[in-house]
């Protein structure tokens, strides 16, 4: 590859991953008219912000691992929407990984760290990939819409863990409605104390980077967006189409397992009732604000993840509630989309 | 000529297109300065190449577009419809290229739609259903009102977008490409008609790349040529060489020189091959048939009569039944079907947009959409772009595709040259045998001699094949024996032999073999 | 209208290091329910010992938890309030870290000599609701109870309550509904009404924002039923025969003013009960169509010296 | 159990699905609107906050329910003004879009909530609208309490689903929906203006939406709480596939989901149920999944251009 081509990605690349940073001022305009006319001083509540996700090194390190489920999801989110799939289930994927997870921390907490901590990764994967999978088979087999089947899933996915963990899961102690920790032996590398930064975001950039490499410079990701643009093409070029259904689904899955894996194995340690706080949603706007590009969700993971961070220390010291920060986020999507929508069009008319 | 073209306020025009522009962001000129004029009551072709923007001119005509530059006359009036309720309220009826029918409505629906105020209140369709019966009574036409446009075989829905036409009120009628799905036969009716409707005072502008219908049908012809109008001459006082001349712009071969037919051994045959379609009917009845060595065999029909069927069957994307399958002496198991690409068999598919194409991706991606996962053009799994990338360049030239670039998006190209990509896609795998389905529905005359070359090309190197087309000048000129399906079953073989053309039509209508010979 | 934004809290005659008080709320603080007892005290501690508040609406989720809590303690907040007992693994990671700040856990017996700077609070409701259980057997035909997730502090106040009602009579019919959510106002009112299609005429919901659609059951069908965690007599004026009010504030401030002069030195965790009767209390509603008698008032002022005692154990597990 | 308290249980059950069904209803009806014109909306969830919270704050300022429905329903519409602008003007994914919408519907309501109705203001509660009893039918036993004893916006889907049938069926206006959903191009040829029927729809759908959020607030529990609408625009997603795209469709799977709700809500109050009550919960969610599956034989197809911005 020359030189000029390489330049021409890496600007092409660029200018694709820094769309939704250009439209942020946009968003936090009018989040500002809005926090005006409620009464509040809107350069007071972003500076506050500001501090939350930036202030120091801690603070940085804190959106990463806020960031750090947005990414797995909405880059297994972006393996599916390629594919056409419209997987609104991550949420209960995540939960499934979590579960999944904490059992196998649990249950086999005497193994050496060398392998459970790789065993509950893949006991979360490989949970959130079954249930991506069952809502694929239930498309495959009845042609039921995987719009309807995900949300299902989502709600007894998460019923399925309130059980879990108001009754047989419940901590030895019996009090409350969550497990016991999961053993030692299963916590992830926190690498860069005093701050909590841990393996799993690294996981997680990887994981971002592999997917995105599998769809776009694999046969195996040619043949995941043959099927999302033109599945009767890709029928007809031999590719079976079901099969890439399910093995999208279990790779969107996967990855939000995964997710709800590293939630456990590093932060939590342990299973709550409501252990996403949406994140399966958010992970939604991760990927298609990036145009369902795995490599762009890091930047958009962390995008949220600051806001999500900032917005906490801004209720904190501003004392403006932190719900705003769901119009925030909402409004970035949309500028996100129009200013997509008009460099677009401006692209169209250099040409 | 063109200053042969009547001037002002001339009492037989009814249209007259002047100096029309139009482009489309991309820096596509589909129209640089076209100029029209439509006499009352004649009919008049407007001829061209794919692209040549005949469709466009139309378009611009019927409101879907506006100009850029140019003006209209219509009726000795400055006319500018904003959008097609202009046209339609103007008389202007327009029977498009791809059929514009909501196919989960009924005929009567399609008919009235766009036709009220939103707040009219359609509770009892009788009235329409009953007017609508006598129009298609009136013009012969033979359309069910209360049937849905997707229980309608392609003529009945051409059909419909007649009688929509005729039903909204047209004093000019459009017609682009109509011909272009139907059958010799519906193809004969559609253009008496045309005549009769014509003779009736109905002017009409009509837009194939069929140099037989021109000659047939009309009056006089336009020939447009890259946005430009070529010229406008009388059809009697031309021939089709010189239309097609003036049409691509150089000479044209008319007729293929095809070597005589050197029979080797088999090297595909189907035993009782039988396909249900997607309601669960069968399409496909105890279909048996071989195709030799350097042979063509064409299959010759009205569509509709199982050919699509067929086709899916054999490349393995339709479910069916059969008693054997032999490819290159391999018997081939249900399971093996769908590998039969891999064993040797080569397919162009009927529609080039629905399957032969992947439309987002570029051209290179879609000259390896069969064999991504092999290599060199895949290693362990990633795709080795350089390699495609050569490999693509390489084709483009061989096939004298015209694209830029050949990681442009295939989107871009046009008809011709996308059915161009799939041709070259396939032969360049040197395939044993060739299924080939309507190769050449809807391109030009330059596209369909280059494609059907190539089919003879292949033959004479070697290879079986298998043509399915619903253009009998298409089946006669290239096959070497011509098998007749109607209904699901070969009605009979006969040699593609010019006298034979009728025997043919009334296979394909259902005779039987015996009484036709 | 909005509060105003970020003013310095009053700050009169204080040391020149202001008394810092933070809140870590599960959810909106102004729910009616759990959170904004929390709040409230929360507001207690700035207008009756002129300290500084903040508190954070924290994304339910436990990488959000101990951010918040290191957020407010770097910015020298000496008492912060976990409101729930999901925030103590957060407070036992993050306290060693800081010595001179008190992190607080509502609905927890959290005590831990190693991390002695984390307290466990527990607010007793089996205790008011064991007497609401008691005034129910005797009034009423029936009763529901209505929750929103089943986590201790709801389940707990159930239990309570069936206690109560069961010592009066064990066939007493009383069944627990959760929604399995806190906002959903609807659901709470459509339990209700089973509930009383079922024959039962008391009710009880502990289900924050969810509560709502309990009392609005109560109003419409008119059947009787307890305020949780403050006075909620408007929303069912005549229906409300009690509220518990958990004047989280008063056990609060005390701590708070302890935690302040520094002189706060636990040896255990804290339990409010009954028997701090400026924390936990029942306020009756005279307004009441029928208000609770003046006999059954003196039975119940009798369970609480031997709740307070220990002599009926309101959190008996039940069957 | 004996015969009469299964009657009274059943009784109790049936009046209580119409109710449950009713918000989800209202937003399912408008959604086939949206996506027989081609546009999905998943924002539903969010239009449906801000219907309920501009219905709750003009009904408790003005003391007008009807005020509060008025506006609830223009707010509606502005909504889905925005949202066609985005799905079809500037055409963007329309999933994109709806993902913002149910951000910004749980933003603006929660935060417009804690400015305006800060902690312990005053009785926050309004007076919803009542039940009507209809006379004579409602004293009928059984049908009397299961049909004709609930509020006016209840009884409102009875209109609703026959009036959407007649204007989807039998209008020239609804005709040019279905086309516009199926083949916009084909719409566009004979004059129908396609983006303007887009827009209606979108926001014919948005204001239903917002009119099964006012429900919750003005006819079920008397005030707006955040996150009141608690999934039900969701469900109403789910609820217009499963109803093939058809007001009556909607109207019988919202039953459906309102019955399998009700019951799960039914089973709690009784005693001698051990069941976990998560699992109870999850039936209405279950009882979907299975009855699509099984009753998904004969396949209706989605609109064809359902997510398909023209053009
Ligand atoms: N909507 C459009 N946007 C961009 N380019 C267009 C559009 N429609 C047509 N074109 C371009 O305009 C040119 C003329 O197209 P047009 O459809 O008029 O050709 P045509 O003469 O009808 O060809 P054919 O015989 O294949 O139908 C082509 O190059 C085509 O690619
Ligand atoms: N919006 C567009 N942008 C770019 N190219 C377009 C656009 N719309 C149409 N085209 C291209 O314009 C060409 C003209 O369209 P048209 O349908 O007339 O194709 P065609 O050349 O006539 O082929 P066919 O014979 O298959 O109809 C096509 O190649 C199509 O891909
Ligand atoms: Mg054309
Ligand atoms: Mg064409």
């Amino acid at each position: 590859m020359d030189f000029v081509s390489i330049k021409k990605r890496l600007l092409k690349f660029s200018r694709s991953a820094w769309t939704p940073f250009a439209a942020i001022p946009i968003a936090l305009g009018i989040g500002a008219i809005v926090l005006l006319i409620a009464g509040y001083n809107p350069l007071q509540a972003y500076a506050a912000m500001w501090q939350g996700a930036f202030k120091d090194r801690t603070a940085i390190t804190e959106v990463l691992i806020k960031a750090t489920p947005l990414i797995f999801i909405g880059a297994g989110l972006a393996v599916a929407f390629r594919c056409s799939i419209w997987n609104i289930g991550a949420e209960g994927q995540f939960y499934a990984g979590a579960v999944a997870a904490t059992a196998v921390g649990i249950y086999l907490g005497d193994l050496p760290r060398f392998l459970l901590v790789p065993l509950v990764l893949i006991a979360g994967a490989s949970s959130g990939a079954l249930w991506g999978m069952l809502a694929a088979f239930l498309k495959n087999r009845f042609g039921a819409n995987e719009v309807v089947t995900t949300i299902m899933l989502n709600y007894i996915a998460i019923f399925i863990t309130g059980w879990l963990v108001t009754g047989p899961m419940i901590e030895t102690a019996g009090l409350f409605a969550q497990t016991a920790k999961i053993s030692q032996n299963a916590w992830l590398w926190r690498f860069l104390p005093p701050t909590r930064l841990h393996t799993g975001f690294i996981l997680a950039v990887v994981v971002a980077l592999v997917l995105y490499i599998i769809i776009f410079k694999t046969s195996l990701g040619y043949t995941i967006r043959a099927v999302g643009i033109n599945p009767e093409a890709a029928r007809y070029a031999g590719i079976n189409v079901k099969r890439k259904v399910l093995l999208a689904m279990a790779i969107s899955g996967g990855a939000a397992g995964l997710g709800g894996a590293v939630e456990v194995a590093a932060i939590s340690y342990r299973l709550y009732q409501l252990i996403s706080p949406g994140y399966g949603f958010d992970g939604i706007a991760v990927s298609l604000l990036v145009n369902n590009n795995p490599l762009g969700v890091i930047f958009s993971g962390i995008l949220f993840g600051a806001l999500r961070s900032g917005a906490e220390v801004m209720q904190m010291n501003a004392k403006v509630p932190s719900v705003l920060v769901f119009l925030i986020q909402g409004l970035v999507v949309l500028s996100v989309v129009a200013f997509g929508v008009y460099s677009y069009v401006s692209k169209e008319k250099e040409e | 000529m063109e200053d042969s073209m009547p001037k002002n306020n001339d009492p037989q025009t009814i249209l007259r297109m002047e100096e029309i522009h139009k482009s489309f962001p991309g820096g596509v000129f589909a129209n640089r300065g076209v100029n029209l004029e439509v006499r009352q009551g004649e009919i008049h072709c407007l001829l061209g190449e794919n692209g040549a923007g005949k469709t466009v001119l139309m378009s611009v005509l019927y409101g879907l577009y506006k100009p850029d530059a140019g003006s209209i006359y219509y009726k000795n009036e400055k006319f500018d419809a904003r959008n097609p309720k202009d046209a339609i309220q103007n008389r202007i009826g327009m029977v498009h290229q791809h059929f514009m029918l909501v196919e989960t409505l009924s005929v009567a629906e399609n008919i009235i739609l766009g036709q009220y105020k939103p707040w009219k209140v359609l509770n009892n369709l009788d009235p329409v259903i009953k007017k609508i019966q006598q129009m298609s009574k009136d013009y012969g036409l033979n359309v069910d009102p209360t049937s849905l446009v997707q229980d309608l075989s392609v003529g009945e829905q051409q059909r419909v977008e007649i009688l929509k036409a005729l039903y909204h009120g047209a004093d000019l009628l459009i017609l682009d490409e109509p011909t272009a799905v139907l059958t010799p036969q519906e193809s004969e009716h559609l253009l008496d008609f045309l005549r009769q409707l014509a003779d009736k005072g109905l002017t009409i502008v009509f837009i194939t790349h069929k140099l037989e219908e021109v000659m047939q049908i009309s009056d006089r012809v336009t020939i447009l040529r890259d946005g430009k109008t070529i010229a406008t001459v009388n059809t009697k006082e031309t021939n089709p060489p010189e239309l097609a001349k003036m049409m691509v712009g150089r000479d044209v071969l008319m007729d293929l020189s095809k070597k005589e037919k050197q029979p080797g051994k088999i090297i595909f045959s189907v035993k009782n091959l039988n396909v249900k379609d997607e309601r669960g009917l069968p399409a496909v009845k105890n279909f048996s048939f071989e195709v030799y060595e350097r042979e063509v065999v064409g299959i010759a029909g009205v569509s509709g009569n199982g050919q699509s069927e067929l086709a899916l069957a054999l490349a393995g994307l339709m479910n069916s039944e059969f008693d054997s399958i032999i490819l290159n002496e391999i018997s081939i198991t249900k399971r093996d079907l769908t590998r039969l690409n891999q064993l040797g068999m080569a397919h162009i598919p009927e529609d080039r947009q629905k399957m032969g194409l992947i439309l987002p991706f570029s051209v290179s991606e879609n000259f390896i959409a069969e064999t991504f996962n092999d290599r060199p053009f895949s290693k362990y799994g990633f795709l080795q772009f350089k390699t495609i990338k050569n490999y693509s360049q390489s084709l483009v030239k061989k096939f004298s595709i015209r694209v830029g670039d050949v990681d442009e998006e295939i989107a871009h190209l046009s008809g011709g040259n996308q059915q161009k990509v799939v041709v070259a896609r396939e032969l360049d795998r040197r395939p044993k045998f060739l299924l080939v389905n309507q190769p050449t529905r809807g391109i030009d005359i330059g596209a369909t001699e280059f494609v059907r070359q190539q089919i003879i090309a292949e033959r004479d190197g070697g290879a079986a094949i298998l043509l399915i087309s619903t253009d009998l000048e298409e089946i006669f000129a290239l096959s070497d024996r011509i098998l007749v399906m109607f209904e699901g079953q070969v009605m009979g073989e006969v040699s593609p032999n010019p006298d034979m053309i009728e025997q043919v039509g009334l296979l394909m209508a259902g005779k039987t073999i015996e009484s036709v010979l | 209208a909005g509060q105003p934004a970020a003013e310095p809290a009053p700050a009169g005659e204080q040391p020149a290091a202001a008394f810092k008080a933070g809140l870590l709320a599960p959810g909106p603080v102004n729910d009616g329910g759990w959170n904004q007892t929390a709040y409230e005290a929360l507001k207690r501690m700035e207008t009756d010992l002129g300290a500084e508040i903040g508190y954070v609406e924290v994304e339910m989720s436990p990488a959000a938890f101990e951010k918040a809590f290191r957020d407010f303690a770097d910015q020298g907040y000496q008492f912060i309030l976990g409101h729930g007992n999901e925030f103590t693994d957060a407070a036992v990671a993050v306290a060693p870290d800081y010595p001179n700040t008190f992190f607080f856990l509502s609905s927890s017996r959290f005590y831990d000599p190693s991390v002695p700077n984390v307290i466990g609070l527990n607010s007793d409701s089996s205790q008011p609701c064991y007497a609401f259980g008691y005034i129910a057997a005797k009034m009423g035909t029936g009763a529901g109870l209505i929750g929103g997730m089943e986590i201790p502090p709801i389940s707990e106040s159930f239990t309570g309550f069936i206690n109560g009602a069961h010592a009066v009579n064990p066939d007493f019919p009383v069944q627990v509904t959760y929604l399995g959510n806190w906002t959903d106002t609807a659901s709470a009112k459509e339990a209700s009404i089973s509930y009383i299609d079922g024959g039962a005429n008391f009710l009880l919901g502990n289900a924050d924002f969810a509560g709502n659609g309990v009392y609005q059951a109560m109003l419409e069908k008119n059947v009787y039923g307890f305020g949780m965690f403050g006075d909620n007599t408007e929303k069912a004026p005549q229906q409300i025969l009690a509220n518990y009010i958990l004047d989280y504030g008063a056990g609060l401030v005390h701590l708070a003013d302890a935690v302040k002069d520094g002189t706060f030195k636990p040896t255990s965790n804290i339990e409010f009960g009954l028997v701090d009767d400026d924390v936990i209390y029942i306020v009756y509603n005279e307004g009441a169509a029928t208000p609770v008698p003046q006999e059954l008032r003196d039975e119940v002022a009798a369970l609480y010296s031997k709740i307070s005692s220990g002599e009926i154990d309101t959190l008996a597990p039940v069957e | 159990m004996e015969l009469i308290p299964s009657i009274l249980f059943l009784q109790g059950i049936l009046a209580a699905t119409w109710r449950m069904a009713t918000p989800i209803l209202y937003a399912a009806v408008g959604e086939v609107f949206s996506e027989k014109a081609g546009v999905i909306n998943i924002g539903l969830e969010g239009v449906m906050l801000i219907g309920a919270f501009s219905a709750y704050s003009v009904a408790f300022e003005s003391g007008s329910l009807w005020l509060g429905l008025l506006v609830g329903i223009l707010a509606g519409i502005l909504s889905g003004l925005i949202f066609a602008f985005f799905t079809i003007t500037i055409k963007a994914n329309q999933i994109v879009v709806g993902a913002a919408f149910n951000m910004i519907g749980m933003g603006i309501t929660g935060f417009l909530y804690r400015s305006m109705y800060a902690v312990s203001a005053v009785p926050l509660g309004l007076k919803t609208f009542q039940s009507v009893e209809i006379p004579f039918l409602s004293s009928i036993p059984f049908f009397g309490e299961v049909l004709f004893k609930h509020n006016i916006m209840v009884y409102g889907t009875l209109l609703l689903v026959p009036l959407a049938t007649f204007v989807l069926y039998k209008t020239a206006f609804g005709l040019s929906i279905r086309a516009v959903g199926e083949h916009p191009k084909a719409a566009d040829t004979v004059g129908v203006n396609v983006v303007r029927m887009r827009y209606v729809s979108v926001m014919i759908g948005t204001a239903l939406a917002a009119v099964g959020g006012a429900f919750l607030v003005l006819a079920y529990a008397d005030q707006f709480v955040e996150g009141v609408v608690s999934g039900r625009g969701f469900i109403a997603l789910a609820v217009v596939v499963f109803g093939r795209w058809k007001p009556w469709g909607a109207f019988w799977s919202s039953l459906l989901f309102g019955i399998f709700y009700a019951l799960q809500l039914r089973i709690q109050t009784m005693p001698d149920v051990n069941i976990p009550y998560q699992f109870l919960q999850a039936l209405p969610y279950l009882a979907t999944l299975v009855v699509l599956v099984g009753f998904n034989k004969r396949r209706v197809q989605a609109p064809k251009t359902l997510g398909v911005p023209y053009k």
